[in-house]
This record gives C-alpha cells, structure tokens and sequence, in this order.
C-alpha cells in the first residue's frame, strides 16, 4: 500500500552530543551559518536552489510530504494520500495547518502552488518534477482534499509531493519579500546574502519550536564559518570540510556532526561514445578505482565506499549485490579484449573533465588519474569552468566527475537514466530499461517493485556509466549548548536542518 | 671614511641574509626534481607520519616529495612572467616619461588604464576559459597582468629624470633612445625598479597559483609551492606542514631575492656620489 | 596653471571615453566566459528545457548587442537595470556593497599611507642598517604569506586563542561600522601585503634621495634629520609609491574577495564574485562602471602627484 | 694684526685627501679667523673644492683622509659651486630657507612672521630683489645666476660662525657681482668667519685678507693677500699653466670681417629697452666683420615659462620678446646682459631645447624645426649649446670621455674607438688628461666639467655654437685657453668652416676680446647695437 500515515519520523533520533538527556528547554536564539547566494538571495521557496535555500524555506514553508533519511516520502502538509487501482490518480487529505496569517491551509493553496510551479512562463527547479501531474485535471473538492490526476501511472508519486522546492506557498502570493509561510517560524527580516531573522510560530502543526528566534546567517567560506562558531559567532555551521571537522572532533570545544550518506560521489562514463561504448572499456574502469584510495584522498576520509549504485541505505538499494573491488589485472585484461594495449601501443587515452565546483573534484580526477595509470590507461585530467561544468558535461566530453544530493533511488533513475530524462549524463538510453521502470511505476506490490528495482540495479552495476565510488558525509558543527540536532539525517531529508526541533541546553 | 665602512659591512651582512635565505629554496627548486624519485602509495590526505616525515598533502601524496618537485615550475613561471612583464612595461613606461607628444603618451597610457579598471578576476576568468595555455602561455599571461600597473610605475619613477639637463644634453647629441631611455631614465630608478620588480615577483607566484586553481596554466596536481599553499589551506590545522613548508620556502625565496638585490644595489650605490660625512673634531 | 587645467580637462574627458572602454571590454569578456545566466542558474541540474526556459524569461535570448544597447540606452538616463538573477535594481546591489567597501578601503588608506610611508622612511634612514634589514626582512616576509594564511592565522591568534576580537563580521556584513571591532582583522589583512609594496617603494626613491646634493645641503644647515627626510627627501620619493598607493585604493575599492570571504563582509568584491559565477550581467556591468570611474580617477590622482612633484617635465625639451 | 689672540673659526691642518692611489689635496693647511675672509685660489682642479667641503667634514666616495680638520662653534654654512644640485627639484626654492629660519628663530607658529622676515631679508641681502618670487619658484624656474643668489641667500641666512663659499660669484653680471661682494664684505663685518674658493682675483683682492694658493693639490703660496696676490695675478695673467690649447680641429686665427647686425627686430621697442648693465655695452670684436650668408636666423621670437603652447597665455611668463637675430660663419656674437634677462632661454631657444616660443628660426634659410625632437642629425649638429649647469647636463654613471665621445659617434658617425680618441684628444687639449676624463661626473671639479661639456658640443663641428657662461668656473690660465680655442673656431681651417659663436658671458673682457658684436638682452628684449668699428 501506498498510504502514509502519522507524522511518526519527526523528532531526532540520533541527538547531537551529549543531547537526548534534558528535556528540551525553550527559549533563545540559534544562529546558523550557511553557504548562500549573495545579494540575488530571494525568499521565494519555489527559486529554493541552495543548502540555505532549503534550510529557509524549511523554516518558513511546507511541503506536502518530505523524504526521510531513507528517502521514502513522509507526510507533511500531506496527512494521508491514497492512489486509485491504476496508480494514476492520488487523492491527499490536507493536515488541518495555519498560515502565519492566520488563515488554515487550503487545497487552494496547493493547487495554486503547484500550478505555480508549473507554469510554462516560469523555469523553477522543480517544474520538472511536478511534470506527470496533469494540473488541468487535477482539483479540489474540498479544502482539505487534492486530487491529482496523473498523465501516467506512478506509484511513487510521493516522491514527487516531497520533491526539491515543490513547497506550499498561500494562494496567489507572488511576492516573497515578507514571505507568509505556514511552517514552524514566521518570517521577521531578511538582508538577502546576509541574514534571515525568523521567529517561532507558536500555531504550528506539529508544535511550537523551542527556539524562540532562528537567525541564518550566509558565510560562504568555510573557513569563517567554522571560525564564527568557535568564536561564539553562530551556534551551527553547516558544510565543514573533512579536515576541519577532523581537527576539531577530539577538542570538545564544539560539537561535529557527521550526516553520513548525503552526497554520491563518481565518475561519469558516457556510454554512448568511444571508448566507453564497449561495455568491457566501462567494466575495466569499474575495476581500475581504489575507492578507500578516492575516500582517504578526495574527501579526507569522511566517507563511505559506493558500489557503482545509487542510493546506498534508501528504500529499494539492491544490497545484495557484492561490493565491486579493484582488480587490476583484469581491468587490464578486459582492455586487451576492447582491444587497448598499452604494450602494442594501443594504450588507451581519455581525458577527464573536473572542475572546482564541488570539493573533491579534482583531487578525485588526479588520484583516478594516478590508479588508472597502474592499468596502462592514460588520464588527462581538464579542469573546466565551476559555473557551466555540469551543462558542459551533460552531453559533452566523455568522462568527468559527478556528484549527487540525495534524492530516492527512483527520481535518481527518472531523472538520469532514461531515454528522456532531462540531465541523463552517461547517456543510457535503453528501451528495455525504460519498459523495466515503467513496470515498476505501475506495479502496486512493494516487495514486486522492490524486485523490479533490483533488475534495474544489477543491469546498471554490471554496464552501467556510472562509476560510483563512494557517499561522502556532510558535516555539521555545532556548539556545545545545541541538542536536538538530528545526526542520521542525509542533507536535504526532513530531519536536516530541522531547526523546529532543535534547542538550547544551559550553559 | 668610518661610515662608509660600516655601510658596507652592514650591506654585506645583508648580502649573507639574503644568499642564506635564497640558498635553500634555491636548491630544493633545482635539485628537488633529482631527489625526488617514484611517488609512493597514497595515504589518507592531511595526515601525519606513516613514512611522509612531512605528512600527506590534500590528496594524500607525500607533502616532502611534494616539495622537491615543486619549485621548479614556481621559479621559472614566475621569474619569467616578472621579467616579461619588466620587458615590456620598461619601454611603454619609458616612452611615455620621454616624449613629449601628448598623444603618444595618451594613446600608450590611456588603454593601459582601461585594462586596469577590468577587475583581474574577471581578466583570468575569461583567459581561463579561452585558453588552455601551458606553463609559458601562463607567464604571459601573468606577465600581460601585470603590464599597465608596471607601466604606470615606471612613467611615475622616469618622470623626473626624463627632465633633467643630462636628457636634454643627450638629445642634443643625438643620443640613441635606448641609451636615453633604458642607459640613463632607467638607470638612475634602478633603486625603485628593483623595489617594484621584487614584490611583483611575489605577487606573480600567487597569481600563478590563484590561475592554478581556476584551471589555468599549471596543471591542478601539478607540484608548485604556490599551488601547494593554496590547495592544502583546508588541512591547516591538522597538517600545518603541507601549507607551512612551501610558504616557508617561497618566504625565503622572495625575500632573499630582494635583499641579495638590495645589498647588490647599496654596494655599487648609484647616482650622483653624496660626500660621505665624517665628524668634524 | 591654465596649464594643469587644460591637463585636467583633457584628462577627464579621456576618461568618458575610458570609462566606456571599460564598459565595453567588460561586457566582452562576460559574453565570452562560457555559460549564461541561464546555465548558471540550472547549475547541477542542467536540464536543456529548463535552461532554454529560463533564458527566455531572462531575454537572454536576444542578441548580446541589442542588450547591450538597451543597458546603455538606460545607463544613460541613470538607470543601471535590473539583476537578472533576482530582478532587483543594480542600484541596490551597488548601494549595499560599496558601504562596507568604503568603510574596509578607508580605514585601510588612513593606516596605510602612515604605516607604509614611515617604515619605508626608517627603512631608508640607514640603508642596510639593522632597522632596514629588520623592516625590509620583516615586510618582505609578510608579502609572501599568502593573505588567506595570514588572515587565518590572526583570527586563530586574536579571536580565538585570545578571544580578544569577533573572528568575523557574520551578521554585520553589510553595515560592519555597527560592531566596529569586526574590522579590526580585516583591516590588518588588508594592510599587509600593501604596506610592504609601498614602504619599499618609499624606501628605494628615498635611500636616492637621501643621498642627492640637496638632502647633504638641507643637513649642512642644521636642518633636522627627520626634517630632512619627511620635507625634502620625500617629496623627491613619493611618486611612485603614489602610483603604487592608487592601485592599492583601486583594489580596495574593487572589493577584496578574499578578505571579504574569510570575514563575511558583503563588499563589491562579492557581489562581483557571486555576479560573476552568475553571469548576471547588468550587476557586473553596473560595477564596471563603478569600478571604471573610480580607476579613472584615482589614476588621475595619482598622475597629479607625480606632476606636482616632478615640476620640470613640463619644462624640459 | 692680532691673529694670535684671535682662536680661529676653523682651521685645517696638513689635510691630505686621497682616493684610488691619487691625491686631490696634499699637505692644505688654512685658517679661517671670525670676521676674516680666507680665499683659496688655483686653477680649476686644484682642490679648492675638496678642501672646502673638508671644511664641512665631507669627502669623496671611498676617500682615504689624513690630517686635522677643526671647525669650532659647530657648521659651516656652504655656498656650493653647483647650486642647482642644491636645490630640492621637487620643493619651491623657499622650502630650505623656511627650515633655515626655523633654526634660527624658533618653529612655533607665532614666530611665522619673524622667519618670513628673516627669510625675506636674506633673499634680499643675496641680490634677489623680488623674494617672492624666488619663493613660489621652483629652482628650474630660475635662471643660473638667480639659482646661485638663493644658495648664497641660505648662507646669509644661516648665521653659521663659517661661511664656506665655493664660487659664489659665478654667473652673476658685473653689478650684481659688485653687490654680492659687498653683502659678502657685511657678513664679515659680523664678525663670521669666510672661506672664499675664487677664480676671480677681483672678488679675492676685494675681499680676502689671506690667500692660499693651490696647485695640484698643494699649497702653492699662502700668506696675507697683499702678498700673495700681486705674485699669483702675474703667473696667472702671463704664461697659461694648461698645456698648449690648440685644438685639432681650429687652427690659428686668421681673422675675418664681421658681418652687420641682422635686421631691426619686428616690433622696433627693442632698442627702447636697452636697461643694460653697466659697463661697456658690445665693443667691436678683433678684427673686421665676417661676410657670407646667415647661418642662423631667428625672428620674432617671443618666448615664456608655462602657460599655453601656442600662446602664453595668462599663466605664461613671457621672458622673450620679440627678438630677432641673425648670426654668419666666422661670427662671434655675444649676449650680456643682467642675471634673469632671457639669456639662457634664447640660446635654449635657438638649440631646440626650450618648449614654449613662436617665431620663425632659419637655418641656411631653411626653417629649423623648433624642437630639437624634431632635427636631423645634422641639424643637431649644426646648432650646439654649452649648458651653463655643466654637472647637471652629465650622465652621472658614465665616464666622462664616454660621454663626450657620443657626440661624434651620434652626429658625425665616427666609429666608437676613433670617437674615444678624439674625445680624449680634445679633452687633453682643454686640460683633461685622461685618467680625470676616465672618471665619472661626481670625480671632475666645476671646471673640469665645464670644459667637458664644451668639449662634448666641439665634437659635434657645429656650424653655431651657443656657450652659456663656459668661463665662470675657469681659471684666469684656463679662460685664456678657451679664448684662443674659440677663436680659432670663429676662424675655421683649410678642413673646418668657419664657425658661428654665440656667447654668453658677464666676462666682459671675454666678450670683448672675441665678440664681434655684442648684444644686450634686458627684459626680455634684445637691443641689438650696430658694430663698431675699429
Ligand atoms: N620655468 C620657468 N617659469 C617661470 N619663469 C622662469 C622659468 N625659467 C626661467 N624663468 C625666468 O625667466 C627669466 C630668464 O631666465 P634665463 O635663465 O634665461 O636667464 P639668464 O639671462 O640666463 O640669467 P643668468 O645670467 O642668471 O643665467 C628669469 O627671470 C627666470 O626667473
Ligand atoms: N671622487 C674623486 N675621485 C678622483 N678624483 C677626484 C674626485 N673628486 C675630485 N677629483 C679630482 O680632484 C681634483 C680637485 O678637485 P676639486 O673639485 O677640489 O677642484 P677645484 O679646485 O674645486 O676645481 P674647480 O675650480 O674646477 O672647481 C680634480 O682634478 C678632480 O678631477
Ligand atoms: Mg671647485
Ligand atoms: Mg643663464
């Protein structure tokens, strides 16, 4: 069944520090230092693009529903949702919730929201996400009732209520400048680049937060925002490096907090072009990583070793499939058999294409450059432009480095490997595959799905473009004073960032 | 007699300083690449001990090796974009201090400052993404950098002499420009040249760097001093080495340079001879 | 001097011209870095429908000189447009960033020019003395620390070790006269590597002047040593370093991003950075006028100086 | 007189200054008593300078001292022999004699207007009549006799107990020299102490009470000037010490006749000014006039400091009016006339050298580019000028000869190696020998550098040579020299034309034994008086 149920995946479950012991306290002011935008930062939760975007509009909105940290969809706004036979048409009890205003949340809004998305004139991020929803048909019975007609049968249509940015804004409000949200703190100031002052709604849903204010305050250098928190300058920083949260974990003068599993870390191999055409080509690579080698030298160890998959840990990951090690030898034979031989001088060449857009990037490029290299391959590493890199490599070049936010299995799927997915950067466009995730959308049976999942997950370990050499941590430092952080949440799960359930022990 | 004496010794000694501090950057640059040998396995970056003695830099390689191939590329790059730079921003400048028609001087100067008031982010980006220039495609790059802020310097420094009874005496003769200009406007700011030319070179080392990371000129893992103080900066404070040490050595690089310069420039004092002063009893 | 009027006209009307040259060059080099507005938008998400979407409601889909000609038709009467990215006027963006850039730059300029004249004065008092080597090691030293090292290490040494001063400027950014000691460490920073360029300028055009005739015939008279060297020594000296010190206030003034990172201040430099990675073109072009007009300026400054103190130029043939 | 009782301002004994193996000053002994004046005379490169500025405790560059030098009572105050070095270029020429008064009477603010006094008063006391604007100026704005009179200004400001004064009569006109002399006979009526290094034997016998003679460094004679004097006048005045001064390139004097003065100037005012100094005002040269065609001709030529480039303008100060002259081959023609009157600016005029003119300058009848940017080669070659700050016009890094000998490589495309020889040939001639002309500038005395740069314009064959005061810095011995040299020139040989001199002198007996007509510049105008004929 696809029916949720019960807000039970709130509250922190890991704790942070010494947390877990007191009863929460209220009261008090939490400054949080994010990585942000600038000045061009707006409030609009539909633009949301950034860590600090999300964390914002997390503050200030709603979703319907939002993944938990193992990205199956959790009811939000969302109190219940339940298809019809053919999986094509989901009807949504709305949760009796409150605007800031005052005013209850309606189906209106939700309607208007996502039509808001979706509106052609506009290019917000999660438009494609809401795509198989057929707003037309899609109406209101009631206030607190949704029914969403669908273009195609989805079964984990969930995933979409809980997408990137698909926030609930009231009913025809386009202006963000005093944002009127309905999730737990209510908008007081805003210096875009600079500073979101937020304070507690008491009429929240699901509670009234502890703290009595919430300050985000944007520190784009890592640097100064680990110094403004040793300092005493803000209470949480997101986003530390691998080496600073290992110079600071022992010292006990701030709390580190690693979210394990926030981001998938590889190499993308185009699967449509020489030399990576040739499956054996993409199985020697496969073979060529030493991922504890690209883990200890890329991300300072803070990390985990993928498997070539996708998702590790979430709802539908094919565990049972064994874990990929370097074989050198054999990558060496399957090239021979591709036909490149370094001793006949048909050695094979590629170059890499790396950016500094992402921490880890080059340094991944040159270590893989280094391993390849012990299997008679010739990595030339190109470092190209941090702005366009991921435009560049969608369809150009044939090899470079990739990264991924978390996001369920399915939408990792949806999104890139089909043959019409919008950023399908290995170039995987195989009509039995597709037919393989069309079945699984329209199959009702979890565990049947499950199986299905697993089908895809093999066929894409054994040939897939996807070099997926490890899930790197996200880490957070925090003061000494804060609890409630939440420490098994990946980023952008519902208990990230979750600011409303946080609190400040004395001291 | 005395004075002069003591000047002397004390320029001397800052000759020894700065041969002391020249001499072992020196080395490492040139014979580092000799020592260096194979690279060993990789270890977990920014970590201390397990036979790296200065630890492992931001992809795990060992910080020593690191260094002894890595001041090369720095020295030469660097040393050249200065000197390219000095070459070509020497006779702009000096052109533009000795003549006296307006217009040349405007239209030598003038495009210079446009180039100027373009922040050089945006300059390098933009080679960044037009070029991939090798390591001498970046010293001229870095050279170009540094042309009109050069110029402008060398105009400043020249003005003066280019007026002095000693040019016109020259012109009167028919002296050639160059000896006007580089023999004798250049010659009496050798002093201020020296000053400008050793904090450039500094200034160049990082820029190469700072190129570096953008993805221009000098490949991202490529062993340099400059791009190792860069790149290793996230590890600071658990493996102080990896920054430490190259900043150290280019520390001691430039700032022997500039006193061995100095000392080279107090030595054979130039201008007009000051009568040393001795106490009257 | 009708003469330096006329310098000063002609100066001053080249830089109309300048300051459209700078306009121009820059919006040819933001044309020319790869990727849009729209492209840097979609960032990883680079969906080809979405960015076509998006440089539709962007009107980037016209072509680069019509743009350009609308922006300067609208330059014209003061309008400087519009972000791209967030539709606000560039005005804003230029109004929020240059106060806490003015605060850094001036702050800096009024330590600066007294710091950096005087060691470089010392400096030359005894060439190859013991000050002169301790000033000229010390400074040198100091400009080879690159500036992020530098600031790292006075954050952990002052407001961390010591806890004398805030580590940063998170939440005063734009209006950092609010908690004034935030600047403390920023202006340090920004004081260093200057300081050095120009104390040795200082000190290479006064160990020459120093040694010319009228210095000895000054101290002939009995004249002070200090007074000797700050009335006629200097004024011999300074003309370099003036150029010198206009590039340094251009830079301030340009925003400096790496100070402006590692402290969290919201200055031109990371409005520029942030309109740069965004290619959000009216706010760079907005700044390039900025930028272009005080360079025009400053320059001009600095040319004055170097007039005032070399009055013979425009004598000699 | 009582000398013993009187304890001597300053006293130098057996002072030997030596550098690279050479002597510049063996075995000096002087005394300077208060209100006495002590001259040292000899020919240029004597040491006179070397022993004054011993006075003041300085020395060359890596010079080897023996001897006493005692100065009681602290400085001496200097009147160097190049006051243009002395001179801050960059500072108003009132900025030292500000600091000056401050020693004396006091920094604080209230006591302005007794420094601005004291300062007015010694600028007057130095012949300038108008402080203010000495003041303002900047020392280029100045002309060389004015240069000097803000140096001698600083000394009789100082209040030093020794007033050390290294030719400071130089460049000044026969009056103003008169009145310098008498403010200099006042300071010694103060009772300060004076040590006058002279060539000129009017001044020393004016003033001095003793003499010391040098020669090569020696002492040659040295005793009471009524002694002293009478014995050195004759063997200065009889038989020249400098070698034979007959250069290659002159030969003796046949003598031509002098040409007619050029046209009347323009505007016909010129001879309304003729506010020339007193003395006699252009006797005829030796000998009849020189014939041939003008050389040289400028007209109208009207010429001022700032202001436009065309016109003056309003912040232009005119210091040319209107002159016309023309000069031939074989002709002397010189120009006297009072410090400040143009003189300088129009022999920089004719040679290219001053920026802000109109008028029309002809060479051979055709029009002669104004700047000398803008001559060929041989055009530069044609018109030469001796600069009348001989060290400022020197490279200070390079040999003299070198220096000399680029003339000829550049002008006349001699080979390098010829060019030196020739250089150091001349340079021999002129008293130079060749381990002095192997030195750099700061190694050569005042009037080893003037004959120097004489020397570096000779190489050129000029077909006008334009001398601005080449003899203020000479030895009665060496002027004669220069005297028969130039001569020669106006003459010409079998090889060398006849060249055109214009000279700029106050000596008057020097412009009356060569010139064949002589003009007065006064304001700004030239007043142009026809030859009288012998
Ligand atoms: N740059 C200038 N600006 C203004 N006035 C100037 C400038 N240069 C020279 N003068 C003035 O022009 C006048 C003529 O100067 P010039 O040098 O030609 O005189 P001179 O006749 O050669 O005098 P001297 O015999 O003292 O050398 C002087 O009064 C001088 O003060
Ligand atoms: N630094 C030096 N090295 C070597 N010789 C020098 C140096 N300075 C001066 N001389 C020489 O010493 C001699 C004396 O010079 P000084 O300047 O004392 O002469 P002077 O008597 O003042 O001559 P003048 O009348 O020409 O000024 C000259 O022959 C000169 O060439
Ligand atoms: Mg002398
Ligand atoms: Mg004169």
């Amino acid at each position: 069944g696809g029916s949720g149920s019960g807000g039970s995946a709130s509250g922190g479950t890991g704790g942070s520090g010494e947390g877990g012991d007191a009863t929460p306290r209220s009261g008090g002011k939490l400054r949080a230092a994010f990585a942000g935008g600038g000045a061009g930062e707006t409030l609009d939760p539909h633009l949301t693009n950034l860590f600090a975007d999300a964390a914002r509009a997390k503050a200030l909105f709603d979703k319907l529903a939002e993944f938990g940290s193992d990205m199956s969809a959790q009811p939000r706004l969302a109190e219940r949702w339940e298809p019809n036979d053919a999986l094509d048409r989901w009807t949504i009890t709305l949760r009796d919730a409150l605007w800031h205003d005052g005013k209850p949340v309606t189906a209106a809004d939700v309607l208007y929201s996502y039509r808001r998305i979706a509106d052609p004139g506009q290019a917000f991020r999660a438009k494609a996400a809401l795509e198989p929803i057929d707003l037309q048909a899609s109406e209101a019975p009631d206030d607190r009732t949704v029914v969403f007609q669908l273009k195609r049968p989805y079964a984990d249509f969930p995933n979409v209520m809980a997408a990137f940015g698909a926030y609930i804004v009231q009913d025809s409000a386009a202006d963000f400048t005093e944002p009127v949200g309905c999730g737990p703190f209510r908008f007081v100031s805003f210096t875009p680049g600079e500073s979101l002052l937020v304070s507690r709604f008491d009429d929240y849903w699901e509670g009234a937060p502890h703290l009595d204010e919430l300050e985000f305050v944007i520190a784009d250098e890592e640097s100064a925002r680990i110094n403004a928190l040793l300092g005493g300058q803000v209470e949480y920083a997101h986003e530390l490096n691998p080496a600073t949260a290992r110079a600071h974990e022992t010292g006990g003068r701030i709390q580190i907090i690693r979210l394990a599993n926030s981001a998938m870390q590889g190499f993308v191999l185009k699967t449509d072009r020489a030399p990576f055409d040739d499956k054996r080509v993409r199985e020697a690579f496969f073979l060529i990583a030493d991922r504890q080698e690209l883990i200890d030298g890329a991300l300072s160890g803070a990390g985990e070793i993928g498997n070539d998959l996708f998702g590790k840990g979430y709802q539908y990951y094919a565990d049972a499939i064994p874990q990929r090690e370097q074989d050198l030898d054999r990558a060496r034979a399957l090239l021979r058999e591709a036909g490149h031989d370094p001793d006949n001088g048909t050695g094979l060449t590629v170059t890499l294409d790396t950016s500094p857009v992402a921490t880890g990037f080059v340094e991944a490029a040159e270590i893989f450059k280094t391993q390849a290299a012990q299997a008679g391959v010739t990595v030339e590493v190109k470092v190209g432009n941090a702005e366009t890199y991921w435009s560049d490599t969608l369809d150009g070049g044939m090899f470079s480095c990739t990264r991924s936010g978390t996001m369920p299995i399915e939408s990792h799927i949806s999104q890139r490997l089909l043959t019409d997915s919008p950023t399908n950067a290995t170039q995987w466009r195989h009509a039995d595959f597709d037919d393989l995730y069309q079945q699984a959308q329209a199959t009702r049976d979890e565990t049947e799905r499950a199986a299905l999942y697993e089908r895809m997950q093999r066929r894409l370990h054994a040939e897939g473009g996807f070099l997926i050499w490890g899930f790197a941590d996200w880490i957070l430092g925090a003061a000494n004073s804060v609890r409630g952080i939440a420490g098994d949440a990946p980023a952008n799960t519902l208990d990230w960032a979750r600011f409303d359930r946080v609190w400040l022990a004395e001291g | 007699m005395k004075p002069r004496a003591a000047a002397r010794r004390t320029g001397r000694g800052q000759a020894v300083l700065g041969a002391a501090l020249l001499t072992v950057p020196l080395l490492l640059a040139l014979a580092g690449p000799w020592l260096a040998g194979e690279p060993g396995p990789r270890g977990v970056s920014f970590t201390l001990g397990d036979g790296h003695w200065l630890g492992t830099d931001f992809t795990g390689r060992d910080v020593w090796r690191q260094v002894l191939l890595g001041g090369r590329s720095v020295l030469l790059t660097a040393l050249a974009a200065t000197v390219l730079a000095y070459l070509a921003a020497l006779p702009i400048g000096l052109a533009a201090a000795l003549t006296h028609r307006t217009w040349l001087e405007e239209a030598l100067l003038r495009p210079l400052d446009v180039v100027l008031a373009v922040p050089s982010l945006l300059l390098l980006l933009m080679t960044a993404a037009l070029f991939t220039p090798g390591a001498a495609g970046l010293a001229l790059i870095v050279a170009a950098v540094n042309v009109p802020d050069t110029v402008r310097i060398v105009r400043a420094g020249a003005t003066e002499a280019a007026g002095r009874p000693a040019v016109e005496a020259m012109r009167l003769q028919g002296e050639s420009w160059w000896r006007m200009a580089i023999g004798y406007v250049g010659r009496s700011m050798l002093r201020t040249l020296a000053a400008d030319a050793g904090v450039r070179l500094t200034g160049a080392l990082y820029l190469i760097a700072t190129a570096a990371f953008l993805g221009v000129g000098v490949a991202p893992d490529a062993a340099d001093w400059a791009v190792m103080v860069d790149h290793n900066r996230t590890g600071l404070f658990i493996q102080p080495w990896a920054v430490v040490v190259p900043a150290l050595l280019i520390v001691a690089l430039t700032t022997g340079t500039n006193l061995l310069a100095d000392a080279a420039l107090s030595a054979r004092r130039g201008g007009p001879a000051a009568p040393g002063r001795t106490v009257t009893s | 001097m009708s003469d330096r009027r006329a310098w000063l006209v002609r100066r001053l009307s080249v830089g109309v011209l300048q300051i459209a040259g700078v306009l121009a060059l820059v919006f040819l080099l933001t044309e020319a870095l790869p990727g849009d507005a729209a492209v840097a938008l979609a960032g990883d998400h680079p969906d080809p429908e979405r960015i076509a979407r998006i440089r539709e409601t962007m009107n980037l889909d016209e072509p680069a000189a019509e743009r350009l000609a609308q922006w300067a038709a609208g330059l014209l009467t003061g309008d400087l447009g519009t972000s791209l990215v967030s539709g606000r006027p560039v005005t804003g963006y230029l109004t929020a960033g240059l106060g806490p850039t003015l605060v850094l730059a001036a702050l800096t300029m009024a330590l600066l020019v007294p710091v950096a004249v005087g060691l470089g004065v010392l400096a030359a008092r005894r060439e190859g003395g013991r000050t002169d080597r301790l000033i000229s090691t010390a400074t040198l030293a100091v400009y080879a620390v690159p500036e992020f090292a530098l600031g790292v290490l006075l954050v952990v040494v002052f407001a961390l070790q010591l806890g004398r001063l805030p580590p940063t400027a998170v939440g005063h950014g734009s209006d950092p006269l609010a908690e004034p000691a935030v600047l403390v460490l920023p202006v340090l920073v920004l004081l260093a590597r200057p300081v050095c360029s120009i104390s040795r300028l200082v000190r290479a055009g006064m160990i020459d002047a120093l040694a010319a005739p009228y210095s000895a015939q000054a101290r002939r008279y009995g004249v002070p040593a200090g007074r000797v060297r700050w009335a006629h020594a200097l004024p011999n000296a300074l003309a370099p370093a003036a150029q010198q010190l206009a590039r340094t206030l251009d830079w301030l003034l340009g925003g400096v991003i790496v100070v402006e990172t590692l402290f969290v201040i919201q200055g031109l430099g990371t409005i520029l950075m942030d309109a740069v990675a965004a290619r959000d073109i009216p706010v760079i072009q907005g700044l390039a006028v900025v930028f272009g007009t005080l360079t025009v300026l400053l320059n001009l400054g600095a040319d004055l100086v170097a007039r005032h103190f070399a009055p013979r130029t425009g004598a000699a043939a | 007189m009582n000398r013993e009782t009187i304890p001597p301002a300053a006293r130098i004994d057996r002072l030997r200054v030596e550098v690279a193996g050479r002597a510049l000053v063996d075995g000096v002994s002087l005394t300077a008593l208060p209100g006495r004046c002590t001259a040292l005379i000899g020919p240029s490169g004597s040491g006179k300078s070397t022993t004054g500025l011993a006075l003041l405790g300085e020395y060359p560059d890596g010079a080897a001292v023996s001897g006493t030098v005692r100065v009681t009572g602290g400085r001496a105050a200097y009147i160097p022999q190049s006051p243009a070095a002395a001179l801050n270029p960059a500072r108003r020429a009132g900025a030292l004699l500000g600091d000056i008064a401050r020693q004396r009477h006091g920094s604080g603010p209230r006591r302005r207007a007794d420094r601005a006094a004291a300062v007015r008063q010694a600028l007057r006391a130095a012949q300038l009549p108008d402080p203010e604007l000495v003041l303002r100026r900047h020392p280029h704005q100045l002309s060389g006799g004015q240069q000097q009179r803000a140096v001698l200004a600083q000394a009789l400001l100082s209040g030093a107990p020794v007033v050390v004064a290294d030719e400071p009569t130089t460049g000044q006109d026969p009056d103003t020299k008169r009145r310098v002399t008498a403010e200099l006979r006042t300071v010694l009526d103060r009772g300060i102490a004076l040590v006058l290094l002279s060539h000129d034997l009017e001044v020393v016998r004016e003033l001095a009470d003793e003499v010391v003679a040098l020669r090569d460094g020696r002492v040659a004679e040295a005793g009471p000037a009524g002694r002293v004097l009478p014995a050195v006048h004759s063997l200065w005045t009889a038989a020249p010490l400098a070698p034979s001064p007959v250069p290659a390139m002159a030969a003796p004097p046949p003598v031509t006749a002098a040409s007619a003065a050029g046209g009347p100037t323009a505007s016909g005012t010129a001879a309304s000014a003729p506010a020339g100094p007193a003395g006699p005002a252009g006797p005829a040269g030796p000998g009849a006039e020189p014939d041939g065609d003008v050389v040289l001709e400028a007209a109208g030529l009207t010429a001022w400091h700032g202001g436009g480039k065309r016109r003056p303008g309003r912040a232009g100060t005119v210091t040319l009016r209107e002159v016309a002259l023309t000069v031939r081959p074989g002709e002397c023609l010189a120009l006297i006339g009072a410090s400040g009157s143009g003189k300088t600016t129009l022999a920089r005029c004719l040679a290219g050298l001053h920026r802000r003119w109109s008028g029309r300058l002809l060479l051979d009848g055709q029009p002669l580019p104004p700047s000398l940017r803008d001559r060929t080669r041989g055009q530069l070659a044609a018109v030469q000028y001796v600069f009348q700050d001989a060290r400022a016009s020197f490279d200070e890094y390079r040999p003299v000869r070198e220096q000399v000998a680029r003339t000829a490589v550049r002008l006349r495309g001699a080979a390098p190696d010829a060019a030196l020889d020739e250089a150091g040939a001349l340079l021999t001639t002129l008293g130079l020998d060749a381990a002095t002309a192997a030195r750099t500038p700061a190694g050569l005395s005042g009037g080893e550098l003037q004959r120097a740069a004489l020397a570096r314009a000779l190489l050129a064959r000029p077909r006008v040579l334009l001398c601005d005061e080449i003899t203020s810095g000479l030895d009665p011995a060496n002027r004669q020299a220069i005297r028969t040299l130039l001569t020669g020139l106006t003459t010409g040989t079998a090889t060398t034309p006849p060249t055109a001199l214009v000279l700029i002198t106050h000596d008057l007996p020097l412009a009356a034994g060569l010139a064949h007509r002589t003009a007065v510049v006064a304001h700004g105008r030239l007043a142009l008086p026809h030859p009288t004929h012998p």
